[in-house]
């Protein structure tokens, strides 16, 4: 018997079908990944099963019995976990308390700090999952939190561990760790449901699939039988063109477009983020930038923008130092795209225009007019030009970005994981851009946690570690171990 | 004259104890994640509603207890809106302190048959400690009401940190959707913080119309709720650093018209509250570092 | 939802209009009575000048509030700002004897520096210190109008009366009347302007937009290379300026002096802030809920007089429109950022 | 706002009597004061009465147009409040009678009557019982803001006190704040800082705060003074006496005389033509419950000091003069 099985599931939002009728069945103890476009209905599925929707169609069964789902306290109830992509912790609490939180243990009424966090540390024992009890969850990285989440959900005794994109914001080595741990919990005979736009994790990790194409399911299979191919047809129903991103032989010359020279930040939380930086971008060539997290490749592309002034050092673009606040020479996609790269209240129109307003005569018209056309050229998917620009699926919004930063000429792009979240089909055009940027003669600096993406797109690669450029590897040398061994602080 | 003495603090106790109730309301909310800017007519409306109590049942306790429930219930007109309707609590604010003014001012006239002021001396007051015989300095003029509010302050600090409901609440206010995801709905405890920073006016609005005076008279609150909300902020939410802010501008105040009896303006004693606070809060904000100050806003 | 958010600045004070009805039937009031006198307090013969007269200071304040919030920030310190610019056209026009024209020129630019200064002080601490600006200018606001008083009580107060005043202020001074009374003063004309002026740069203009960006997106707008620093100083400023200048604009009209306390007393500030709020984030709405408040609050006056209602009737009603738009407006805000201390998650 | 005396729509030979206040009458004891004579003289002259109260100089403007509109009898306007309106509206309108209680326009125009009052003179009377009284030698006052009328109160009160007792010190304490006119709970805290500086005799003069007086007084078992009207019956036994202003009866001898024909002028009430007074010269002070009423020899020496002012052998400064 399943220990989770989904029947007939249809969700809708308005006009908008998300899921329709689907059924899905999870083993116990097996890992079993949804794949899907963006806007496929991934998350509302999960969203259905942990019961934050209910259904208008359709039904949840635990271990065969029916479930009434009113609200995940039902789904907890049940036995269920889920950590969501936007992890819901509270920062301002421990991560004992945030463990504890809604099933605290007490003693004559007053909370237990002790025991709980013995628990954290017997459970964190027991898979693998270490976190200082007493450390605030707002201070940690990520990839911990991540961990409190999961530790969280085992706290209340989940047999069914539901992941949506957990992968999108860890380091290779978090994902590694994340992995590890979900082997571990199944051993334990936990089941896992793991939604991933990564087709590399699925086969390496899962042990069936299930994919989802406009709210239905379009394919079921055994991990071990399938190929990417397979699944990224039914994903997006044809197959990725086989593209030569990086032409070798035309190796770009002449004089650096970009000069970074001894750049030190000394970082408000901790001692200096970066610490003597140098390095140089040529027109026509995409540099890549590595490093796990919290290595100071945020706090150095902060100053290459211009966004931030560093605390020595200068930079140079076309041999003049950027411009403080924001270098309009400069093309720039930031990573956190509600919180810096778009204004999710505004219309798309209004977020196709910033950087831009200052550059013609402003009208209504002509702001109408340039989000127009930039959605044509760049294909962006999208209703309407007048609505907020949230609506808008991952992707779509990530390319409306891009669209607004490569459009026009700016000499120098800076990019920052720019396919995170966004599908495999998008993934494509997203990197198709960033390599005509590149042969339009532009000078590309990309930041990425995924190793593929650097090996695929960079012509060379600079690994940071704790604020230095540990490594410059070629495309040709970037091996998935020389790169890893580098970001880990061992010399490459 | 003396300018700093007994009577001073005790000065200070009275004209505080109101904003600390308030505060201590504001406090509750911006924990629960409301930002609740109707201190001020609430404060406002317990004050009648103390008034109007205490002369319906002829005991200044009852007239209290009125204050609390109904200002908890008036509370509604903040809570139903922000809370359920996922309304802006400032603009709902705004309605609800305008509101108050009109109904208590419209009904003071109606019910009590009075405009501007009500007085009676049939209107019952709260005692002072005085009267029930512990006639000591600083504490002897004051109601019962006034130990009250610091002692909440500390129910609620030790509340907050130690007890599941508290645990939770913070939770609530620092991440709903994280709290929504764990079963724990966060309207429910939104509501309760709005509700109970209701029932707090209340028994500040008691103090301040059956407490400091025995009388009401229109827009009587003053600001007072005002100053209670920039000390949440000045507080940074937390309890006791709340109710060092509330006494700070208690003591400035009472220090204020000190300052008067020494010469000094009127005019300037009316602004030393303000601007001693303001110099209080860039101080505190230069020390503690902008990032917590606007979290906590 | 989105019938609810286009009607709701209409359905607001139709559904406010009926609680308060249940109000004054509960309270054995008459309607039939109440309201025509609320109508003719407000725009019956004679009294619409006035209203209008009053639309003036209720409109000004409403941009001084409007400006500011268009990039986020709450400034409520008016009053202050109103009354310092108020006694500074005072100060001006009684200490600088100036030619006509100049006479009124000066003393309004005098009171429009004067209000946008002490609005001013709230940017480099919001910005610098993370102070929020509605906490500075809420403090802000009584040393304000503390400051104003005491200029008035002692170095620029009318000797042998009464009231704390300064003097009549010298004729050239004087605003010209439009109307019969002289209460119809230029100052309409002008704050009109005003309006237009910020109706058109908010939606036609790149300020405007970085304006908007900024509220919607402090980090956003910061990333697309506005200064947001330097646009949260400039927009306080000129709200500060224009509070300011409509405190100089009653002190230049009629009884053409600064009386301590009479620019404060009418409450424009917390009027025009329901009327912005009331507009529900749509600028061009601005004008007409402050014209709504104001024939509100006129009439009231009239109702009382007339029928012996308590003009705080209306207080009742304003109150009430003001809960009800922010429910009924709430489709906007469903798919809003968090504000500072919004329950929005 | 209060209307009696029927509707004031009729016929244009109707009489009435239109009454502006400065503030919401409410508020104010002198303003109800001013309130109760105009109705008692429009009764006694058969016309109706009308109440318009304004919240500030636009409202006392737009009332005074409302009023001129309902062409009564006469319009009568209370206080400083009206100086600048009244300076110019009578003479655009001469056929229409004018009255301005406790203040006078400047050049008042022939058809505006003044009714001013000398409070300063009972404040000093009320002073020299203080001087007489006051043990400590410390007496305070509380007043809602520092303007010039203000001190009408404040420095005949002193120098009464001072005639008496030289060693006297007086301090004045102002409200202030946002509602300086009705803030009883500030008015109470000032009034207990001036007790806590031992001062034992602490006269209210804080309009709608004066209540708050009378408790901190009572509390700190000082002794209190009311003003405008017997403030004694509010907290029996605790205050000595009131600075009275006989507003209504002033008001409405006015009235009877407009009404009358006699118009214009300004008639100034003191001690002389008992306008103003304290209640230890009334008949009625044995039934006033103002604690004055126990001191025979303090009444009597404030007989003393009235017939001294009456007959002109004493002047009392009047601070506005100066
Ligand atoms: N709360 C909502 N209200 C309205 N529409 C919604 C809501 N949530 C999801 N949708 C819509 O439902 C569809 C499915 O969304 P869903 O989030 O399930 O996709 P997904 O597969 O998780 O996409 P992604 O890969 O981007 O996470 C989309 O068209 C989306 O716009
Ligand atoms: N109210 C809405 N109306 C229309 N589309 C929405 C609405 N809310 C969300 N969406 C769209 O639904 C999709 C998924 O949004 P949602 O908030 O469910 O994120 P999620 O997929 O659960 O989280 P994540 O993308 O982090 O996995 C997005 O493309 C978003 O634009
Ligand atoms: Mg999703
Ligand atoms: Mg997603």
């Amino acid at each position: 018997m399943p220990a989770v099985e989904l029947v007939g599931i249809t969700k809708r939002f308005g006009d908008v079908v998300a899921n329709d009728g689907i059924d899905l069945s999870i083993e116990t103890g097996e890992i079993h990944a949804v794949v899907g476009e963006n806007g496929a209905g991934k998350s509302t599925l999960m969203s259905v099963m942990y019961g934050v929707h209910q259904p208008d169609a359709g039904h949840v069964l635990r271990d065969g019995v029916r479930l009434r789902m009113r609200s995940p306290a039902d789904a907890i109830a049940a036995g269920l976990g889920m950590v969501h992509q936007r992890l819901r912790l509270f920062p301002g609490l421990t991560v004992a308390e945030n463990v504890v939180i809604g099933a605290e243990p007490t003693r004559r009424g007053v909370l237990d700090t002790a025991a709980a966090s013995r628990e954290v540390e017997r459970l964190g024992e027991l898979y693998g999952l270490r976190a200082d009890p007493a450390a605030r969850v707002g201070t940690l990285p990520v990839g911990v939190r991540q961990r409190v989440e999961i530790l969280r959900a085992l706290y209340r005794r989940a047999r069914v561990l539901i992941l949506d994109e957990p992968t999108a914001v860890l380091t290779p080595g978090e994902a590694a760790r994340l992995f590890e741990v979900l082997r571990g919990v199944t051993g334990e005979g936990v089941s896992v449901v793991l939604v991933t736009h990564k087709l590399g994790e699925v086969l390496a990790a899962s042990n069936r699939v299930t994919v989802l194409r406009g709210g239905r399911v379009t394919g079921r299979f055994a991990t071990a039988e399938t190929t990417a191919q397979e699944l990224v047809v039914a994903m997006i129903g044809r197959s990725l063109a086989p593209r030569p991103l990086a032409p070798p032989g035309e190796r770009a010359a002449g004089p650096y477009l970009l000069e970074v020279e001894n750049v030190r930040v000394r970082g408000g939380e901790g001692p200096a983020r970066v610490g003597g930086v140098s390095f140089g971008v040529r027109r026509g060539e995409i540099v890549g930038i590595a490093g796990v997290a919290g290595s100071g490749q945020r706090e150095l592309l902060d100053v290459v923008t211009g966004l931030r002034t560093p605390d020595e050092g200068r930079v140079l673009l076309a041999g003049a130092p950027v411009r403080r606040g924001r270098d309009p020479r400069v093309a720039y996609v930031p990573e956190d795209r509600p919180g810096r790269a778009t204004a999710p209240t505004m219309s798309l129109a209004d977020n196709l225009l910033m950087g831009g307003q200052r550059e013609r005569r402003f009208s209504r018209a002509a702001v109408r007019e340039r989000a127009r056309a930039l959605v044509e050229r760049f294909g962006v998917r999208a209703a309407s030009l007048d609505e907020p620009i949230s609506v808008l699926s991952g992707g779509n919004a990530q390319k409306a970005v891009l669209a607004r930063e490569l459009s026009g000429d700016r000499p120098l792009v800076v990019v920052e994981e720019p396919t995170q979240g966004v599908d495999v089909g998008a993934q494509e055009q997203i990197h198709a851009l960033l390599a005509q940027a590149r042969d339009e003669g532009r000078a590309v600096l990309l930041q990425s946690s995924e190793l593929s993406e650097l090996r695929a797109l960079a012509d060379r690669i600079l690994v940071m570690f704790e604020g230095a450029i540990v490594a410059e590897l070629s495309a040709e040398e970037a091996g998935e171990d020389r790169l890893g061994a580098a970001m880990t602080g061992a010399a490459g | 004259m003396n300018v700093v003495d007994l009577a001073l603090v005790s000065a200070t106790l009275t004209a505080s104890a109101p904003v600390v109730f308030a505060a201590l309301g504001g406090l509750l909310c911006q924990t629960a994640g409301v930002f609740n800017m109707a201190l001020e007519g609430q404060l406002l409306w317990g004050a009648f509603s103390g008034v109007l109590f205490s002369h319906l049942t002829g005991s200044a306790w009852l007239g209290v207890v009125g204050a609390v429930v109904t200002t908890a219930v008036y509370a509604l007109a903040l809570s139903v809106p922000a809370v359920a309707f996922r309304a802006d609590p400032v603009v709902v604010a705004v309605g609800v302190n305008l509101l108050a003014l009109g109904l208590t001012a419209f009904l003071m006239r109606v019910l009590l048959g009075a405009g501007g002021v009500y007085t009676s001396p049939d209107l019952p007051g709260l005692p002072t400690f005085a009267k029930l015989g512990l006639d000591v300095p600083v504490l002897g003029p004051q109601s019962p009401l006034v130990p009250l509010a610091p002692l909440l302050v500390a129910v609620t600090a030790w509340w907050l940190a130690r007890t599941r409901s508290g645990l939770r609440l913070r939770g609530v206010g620092g991440h709903p959707e994280a709290a929504l995801s764990l079963g724990l709905g966060a309207d429910r405890y939104r509501h309760v913080a709005v509700l109970g920073a209701g029932a707090l006016c209340g028994l500040g609005g008691a103090q301040l119309a059956l407490g400091n005076v025995t009388l009401f008279s229109e827009g009587m609150s003053a600001g007072r709720g005002w100053v209670a909300v920039v000390a949440v902020m000045l507080g940074g939410a937390w309890p006791w650093p709340v109710l060092a802010a509330c006494l700070l501008f208690g003591a400035a105040e009472a220090f204020g018209f000190r300052l008067q009896g020494l010469g000094l303006p009127q005019q300037a004693a009316d602004a030393a509250p303000y601007v001693i606070t303001l110099l209080a809060l860039v101080v505190a904000a230069a020390t503690r570092g902008r990032r917590r100050l606007l979290e906590a806003s | 939802m989105n019938l609810t958010t286009r009607t709701a600045p209409l359905l607001a004070p139709v559904a406010a209009l009926a609680l308060t009805t249940l109000v004054m039937l509960a309270t054995g009031v008459d309607p039939f009575l109440a309201y025509p006198a609320l109508v003719r307090g407000a725009v019956g013969e004679g009294n619409l000048e006035y209203t209008v007269a009053a639309y003036v200071p209720v409109l000004g304040m409403a941009l001084a509030f409007a400006i500011p919030l268009r990039t986020g920030e709450l400034n409520l310190g008016g009053d202050g700002q109103l009354a310092l610019g108020g006694v500074a056209a005072a100060a001006a026009a009684l200490l600088v004897p100036l030619p006509p024209v100049l006479a009124v020129v000066f003393p309004l630019v005098v009171a429009a520096l004067a209000g946008g200064l002490l609005a001013w002080v709230a940017a480099p601490l919001r910005a610098r210190l993370g102070i929020p600006v509605i906490v500075t200018t809420l403090l802000l606001s009584p040393p304000g109008v503390a400051l104003a008083s005491y200029l008035a009580r002692f170095p620029l107060a009318e000797r042998g009366t009464g009231l704390a005043q300064t003097p009549v202020l010298p004729d050239a001074s004087h605003l010209p009347a439009l109307g019969e009374s002289g209460y119809l003063t230029p100052a309409l004309p002008v704050v009109a302007l005003l309006t237009a002026l910020w109706l058109y740069a908010d939606a036609g203009t790149a300020l405007g937009y970085e304006i908007r960006a900024t509220g919607a997106n402090r980090e956003f707008a910061r990333y697309g290379g506005v200064g947001v620093a330097r646009l949260g100083a400039v927009t306080l400023a000129t709200g500060g300026a224009v509070a300011g200048l409509v405190g100089g604009l009653v002190v230049l009209g009629p009884p053409y002096r600064f009386v301590d306390g009479a620019l404060v007393a009418p409450g424009y500030t917390f009027t025009a802030i329901a009327a912005v709020l009331l507009a529900t984030g749509r600028p061009v709405l601005v004008p007409f809920t402050s014209a709504l408040l104001t024939v509100l609050q006129a009439g009231g006056q009239g109702m009382e007089r007339e029928a012996g209602v308590p003009s705080q009737l209306t207080q009742i009603v304003q109150g009430l429109i003001i809960v009800i738009v922010a429910v009924l407006a709430l489709a906007r805000r469903r798919t809003a950022k968090k504000r500072p201390g919004g329950v929005t998650p | 706002g209060t209307t009696t005396g029927g509707t004031s729509a009729g016929a244009p030979a109707a009489k009435s009597v239109i009454l502006i206040t400065p503030n919401p009458a409410s508020t104010n004891s002198f303003l109800q004061l001013s309130v109760k004579g105009a109705q008692a003289a429009a009764k006694e002259i058969g016309a109706s009465f009308k109440l318009y109260e304004s919240k500030d100089p636009a409202g006392i403007a737009q009332n005074v147009d409302a009023a001129v509109r309902a062409k009564p009898t006469v319009i009568v306007g209370v206080s400083f409040s009206f100086d600048d309106v009244f300076a110019t509206v009578p003479r655009q309108h001469p056929g229409q009678q004018f009255l301005q209680i406790d203040s006078c326009a400047k050049d008042p125009a022939p058809n505006l009557t003044c009714v001013s009052f000398k409070e300063h003179e009972a404040a000093y009377l009320a002073g020299v019982e203080a001087g007489l009284l006051s043990e400590s030698g410390k007496i305070g006052i509380v007043l809602p803001i520092d303007s010039p009328f203000i001190h009408r109160w404040i420095d005949p009160f002193f120098t009464g006190a001072k005639a008496v007792n030289p060693k006297v010190t007086g301090t004045p304490l102002y409200v202030g704040g946002n509602t300086p006119f009705s803030d009883p709970a500030r008015a109470k805290a000032q009034a207990q800082a001036l007790a806590g500086q031992g001062a034992d005799i602490i006269a209210a003069a804080a309009s709608g705060g004066n209540q708050g007086v009378f408790e901190a007084a009572a509390e700190a078992h000082v002794k209190s003074f009311g003003v405008d009207v017997n403030q004694c019956p509010q907290s029996p036994g605790n205050v000595i006496d009131n600075v009275l202003k006989h507003v209504d009866v002033a008001e409405a001898a006015a009235i009877k005389d407009i009404a009358a024909g006699k118009t214009g002028g300004v008639k100034v009430y003191g001690l002389a033509e008992g306008g103003v007074g304290v209640n230890a010269l009334g008949d009625d002070l044995a039934s006033s419950q103002c604690t004055v009423a126990a001191s025979p020899q303090v009444v009597a020496k404030v007989k003393q000091a009235r017939d001294d002012i009456v007959s002109g052998k004493l002047v009392v400064a009047d601070p506005l003069a100066g």
